[in-house]
């Protein structure tokens, strides 16, 4: 068994390399030392919390919090309806379906940083501006999680799909009655990946928003970012305040989440 | 049976919780949050000063606003009504003697306090 | 008929994910490589250029060609996190008890927002207050506190290993669901035939693992976006251009010197350049982009 | 904001309504970092809505490296906003570009409003004889210098000259541990009075030309090139951005800071041993100074420029830039307010007096504010040359040859 401590040793070693940034993110957020000061404390000097209660009334941390649940709650309805229609339809043999999924891992390689004039042209010209549904819009679909429904899809057994095309159910009740119930996994990443990239999406939001209450968290962050350019409890405890209802989300759906890429998409 | 099983999963119970909390919060808030600050103003032997005017100023991050002014009454206490702020200095002020300015922090904004330490004047440097 | 009623079926299920990546990426890149053969400004109707950006491009700027270098440093790093994530993954992937808790830690840092995780180790990695450099200092290894962030050696370096801490979760994840799909008869099989662990790694483990190392090498090449905010929050480019990739050299063309008919040259350069990669790696993993994992 | 409006937010929840309400005439004014004075524009925003009945404010406030993007967007979309406020070189370089409105007519048909501004600070935004922006916040380069290190180093004045500025910073530097003499912040140009008091010229008079690839030049290059790699000149000079050269002098390790007065905010909360013992101010050798203008500018693509300029007019008028100056401290170009600020804070805060005191005098002796339809491209093309040489990763004289080919390229092409 001696094997099994040194595996133990090596990862809780990286443990600690993976939770260091966040205890030191916690330790300034609730002391505002001047983190220029040589050396730092390890342990945190006179803490107090409220750091939070300044950041609460500088940025109107509510209504920041709101938006991005609602352009989140889009953004995963969004994927999970269209990302499971693709894929099952990825799955099924049609002409030129290899060019399609050709034409969708390209699409992959297009920064968004590069579209984002044409991008804003388009939203305006559909009159989504400053709103939720142009928010979500660009992130309703994404082509990862396509091919992670796609790979689960496949992994279900012909014979099923064939006897209930016999028994005469339509594709889409094949795809909801057969192959959704069998891929709860890949439901679950796809929650979780689309809920995290529509959370921390910056630059899209920063573009299209225009009043102060449309914004959203990264901006209000980036906002107090350069509005405290110094490093003092403000800024860190702002920043605990963003990560948290991301964390707390994941780690609420993290069993479900790992269960589903961990134990593969079906046995065998 | 179903019912069951959601009411007691995760996915209920911690956001029930989450917002049966800021509920309590909210109501402790409104009950507590009238801007009442009173203190007391010693001179450097600790005897209470009286009409020694206090001067209460909001701290903002860059700037810092003088809010309100009160004089204290004969037995060198002083009280506000008005505090606007969660984060805000007091200063007594009596002739040429000055105290030092004393930073009190709040848990939320027009918390009522009183301040157990008094502002103790001293000789303007 | 019946296949032309699938074929329509097909069509609308299709439909909606494409108009989106219609609309949001392909007409984009339209959009982009039209305006990189003109000269145009919001304000000026677009003229037309032939060849100037992308000569001016290939020739006249050194900017371009150490942000191209740079890219592909940021892109081979990507392989070393995959190496590192899949050490991490067969780890975990036992029946070790906390296994799931290690899990756990390791993906922790993936959900967060890249411009906090930029402010952290921004400031992490500051010269005087940084925790790097006092672990460094109280262990020994260095005596002066190097400046990362400021020095044109250690400002790449440091941008990747934020990078690095950030996807590795996500990367130990994907081959960790690669590792438990292979079907456990293989290893018993080559167990009995005394293969020595090594030999049981290379001749099984890597192979079947194929199509998760591709999606992470595509994960990491989309890697080099999402760093976009973390060189814009951490080092805007770094000392000189040392931090400059493509992706904040197109955006700095475009935003902040107004010239988009440029930045639309770079962005489809950029582009040719990630698609002859992907079609490398697709080789490399041997190629059957379906059965992606 | 009411503690409860979250929970009313999550209940009334209008998912796809644009926020762009149809009122009979909107302005929309797009300011530049200043969320700190939501309050203050309200009552501004009221008060001009009684001046112009029917008139409603859309205000927006995108901090500064974010403005250029979402600007450029809205002119490519042909929705900018009306009134903008828009700093230093990209006035210039957006009135070059043909998105800003002439303002020239308007101040000359009210002369009593052109008088209110510093004339050199107006002049810092004319180009082709015209002006394009009116001052609302000014600041320039001044010099910060540690009281307590000068005295260690026995100095006992601020330098009046290049060469006594070296002697000086290299005698603080030799004072040991991780002292440093000399620090400058590198963005906007707020080096260039360095230069400047050593006769360099960046350009020709005509603007065309690189006029830098001089023996001059390169001396004083190899001269902060020595300073650098020694403890002279503090190595952050020429990488850092804002938060790590200030907070190396608010660490109280180095002993000059060349740096514009709304540094002295940042340096106040972060250094605790600041005070008026401590910290000194002065103007740098020869009394050159970088100015750093902040100023409102009328969008070509307005719908109503007359409505936009009584805006302006209204922004900069007296109460107004009275109230703006008493609560960010800051100086407004109209002389008149700048001086009833002078002598408020003058009992009240000695050192914010002494700093803001520097940013009145020698307003004839500004540098580095050339006025360039392609500011932000000429500095990406000269300063990473100049940071090589600095840093001594290059010898000066290929950097300078590297810059000149490069800068008369963009010059070419504007």
């Amino acid at each position: 068994m001696r094997k099994l401590w040194w595996r133990h040793a090596a990862l809780i070693v990286i443990s600690i390399i993976m939770l260091a940034p966040f205890y030191w993110l916690l330790k300034t957020a609730i002391t505002s030392e001047n983190i220029y000061e040589y050396p730092p404390h390890l342990l945190p000097v006179r803490p107090q919390l409220f750091n939070f209660v300044d950041v609460w009334y500088l940025i109107p941390f509510p209504r920041y919090l709101f938006n991005s649940i609602v352009v989140s709650l889009i953004a995963v309805a969004g994927n999970l309806v269209l990302n499971a229609m693709a894929g099952f339809a990825l799955t099924l043999p049609f002409v030129g379906r290899r060019s399609v999924i050709v034409l969708l891992l390209s699409c992959t390689l297009i920064p968004f940083q590069a579209t984002i004039i044409p991008a804003y042209l388009i939203t305006a010209h559909l009159g989504l501006l400053d709103s939720y549904l142009g928010l979500a819009l660009p992130l309703l679909s994404t082509i990862v999680c396509i091919f992670i429904f796609k790979a689960s899809f496949d992994a279900v057994p012909r014979s099923l799909i064939d006897a209930a095309r016999i028994d005469g159910l339509g594709e889409m009740r094949i795809l909801l009655r057969v192959m959704l119930p069998l891929s709860t996994p890949a439901i679950a990443t796809n929650i979780v990946l689309s809920f995290i990239w529509s959370w921390n999406n910056f630059l899209w939001p920063l573009i299209i928003t225009r009043s102060q209450d449309m914004q959203t968290l990264p901006l209000g962050l980036a906002r107090f970012l350069s509005y405290m350019e110094d490093t003092t409890g403000a800024l860190y405890a702002f920043v605990v305040m963003v990560l948290a209802p991301g964390l707390l989300v994941f780690l609420m759906a993290q069993s479900a989440f790992m269960r589903g890429l961990t134990t593969g998409a079906t046995k065998g | 049976m179903r019912w069951r099983r959601i009411l007691l999963s995760r996915f209920f119970i911690v956001p029930a919780v989450l917002l049966l909390g800021t509920g309590a919060w909210n109501v402790y808030v409104d009950l507590h949050a009238h801007g009442l600050l009173e203190g007391s103003v010693i001179d450097a032997a600790g005897k209470p000063v009286a009409g020694a005017t206090v001067i209460l100023s909001v701290h903002d991050f860059v700037t810092q606003v003088e809010k309100a002014r009160t004089r204290t009454d004969a037995a060198g206490r002083f009280r506000f009504d008005d505090n606007p702020s969660h984060l805000i200095q007091l200063q007594a002020q009596d002739g040429t003697e000055a105290s030092p300015r004393v930073t009190i922090r709040l848990w939320f904004r027009g918390q009522d306090r009183v301040v157990t330490e008094p502002l103790r004047l001293a000789p303007n440097a | 008929m019946r296949s032309r009623r699938r074929a329509t079926v097909i069509a609308c299920f299709l439909a909606p994910s494409l108009l989106i990546f219609i609309v949001y990426r392909i007409l984009p890149l339209v959009w982009n490589v039209v305006l990189s053969f003109e000269y145009w400004s919001p304000l000026h109707p677009a003229t037309w250029a032939g060849l100037d950006n992308y000569q001016e491009m290939l020739q006249d700027d050194d900017v371009f060609w150490l942000a191209l270098w740079n890219t592909l440093i940021f892109l081979g790093s990507q392989p070393v996190a995959i190496a590192l994530a899949l050490g991490i993954a067969l780890l975990v992937n036992s029946d070790l008890k906390g296994a799931s808790v290690y899990r756990t830690i390791v993906f922790l840092s993936y959900p967060l927002m890249t411009v906090a995780v930029a402010i952290i180790w921004h400031w992490m990695y500051n010269e005087r207050g940084g925790l790097i450099n006092y672990a460094l200092r109280q262990l020994g290894i260095i005596h002066q506190p190097i400046a990362f962030l400021d020095s044109f050696a250690w400002a790449l370096p440091s941008i990747i290993i934020a990078n690095t801490w950030q996807v590795l979760g996500f990367f130990m994840i994907v081959l960790l669901s690669g590792l438990q799909n292979i079907p456990p008869h293989l290893y018993e099989a080559a167990r009995v035939d005394g293969a020595p662990a090594w030999a049981r790694f290379f001749r099984i483990t890597l192979p079947m693992l194929r199509p998760s190392v591709f999606l992470c090498l595509v994960i990491g090449m989309l890697n080099s976006f999402s760093a976009f905010d973390l060189i814009y929050v951490m080092t805007n480019g770094g000392p000189g251009h040392a931090t400059e990739l493509l992706i904040t050299y197109i955006y700095k063309q475009g935003f902040v010197s107004t010239r988009f008919d440029y930045a639309a040259a770079l962005t489809v350069a950029q582009f040719a350049i990630l698609l002859l990669l992907t079609w490398i790696a697709h080789r490399a993993v041997g190629g059957n982009a379906g059965a992606i994992e | 904001m009411k503690r409860r409006t979250f929970l009313a937010g999550t209940a009334a929840t209008a998912l796809t309504t644009p926020a762009i309400a149809q009122t009979s005439k909107k302005l929309t004014f797009l300011s530049w970092n200043i969320v700190d004075q939501a309050d203050l524009f309200k009552t501004w925003f009221a008060e001009f809505g009684k001046l112009h009945p029917g008139v409603e404010i859309e205000w927006l406030d995108k901090k500064g490296p974010d403005l250029p993007p979402f600007y450029q967007t809205q002119l490519a979309a042909g929705t900018p906003p009306d009134v903008v406020d828009l700093q230093g070189g990209i006035g210039v370089e957006y009135a070059a570009q043909g998105a800003l409105l002439d303002l020239t007519p308007y101040l000359a048909k009210q002369p009593d409003v052109k008088a209110r501004f510093n004339a050199d600070y107006l002049g810092n935004w004319v180009w082709e004889g015209k002006n394009w922006l009116v001052p609302f916040y000014v600041a320039k380069s001044l010099l910060f210098y540690n009281k307590s290190l000068f005295k260690k180093a026995g100095i006992e004045a601020p330098a009046t000259s290049f060469d006594e500025l070296l002697t000086q910073a290299e005698k603080i530097g030799a004072g040991g541990g991780d002292q440093t003499g000399f620090l400058t912040l590198n963005f906007d140009w707020l080096y260039w009075a360095l230069f400047r008091m050593n006769d360099v010229e960046l350009l020709t008079p005509d603007l065309k030309q690189p006029a830098f690839d001089t023996p001059k030049m390169i001396e004083t290059i190899e001269r902060l090139a020595k300073g650098t790699a020694g403890t002279a000149i503090n190595k952050i000079s020429w990488t850092g951005r804002w938060v790590e050269p200030l907070g190396a002098f608010a660490s109280g390790q180095v002993g000059m800071l060349n740096a514009h007065s709304s540094a002295y905010f940042f340096l106040k909360g972060q250094g605790a041993w600041i005070n008026p013992d401590t910290l000194g101010v002065a103007e740098l050798p020869g009394n050159w100074s970088v100015p750093t203008l902040h100023g409102y500018g009328i969008s070509k693509g307005t719908k109503d420029p007359d409505l936009a300029w009584a805006f302006v007019e209204f922004c900069t008028a007296k109460k107004q830039a009275q109230e703006m100056a008493d609560n960010r401290r800051i100086l407004t170009g109209y002389t008149e307010v700048d001086d009833t600020l002078m002598d408020r804070i003058k009992g009240q805060e000695p050192l914010a007096y002494a700093v803001l005191k520097t940013q009145l005098e020698h307003t004839d002796k500004l540098c580095g504010n050339w006025p360039l339809p392609s500011d932000s491209r000429v500095k990406d093309a000269f300063y990473p040359e100049l940071q090589n040489a600095l840093l001594g990763r290059k010898d000066a004289k290929t950097a300078m040859k590297e810059a000149s080919r490069k800068v008369a390229r963009e010059l070419r092409r504007a």
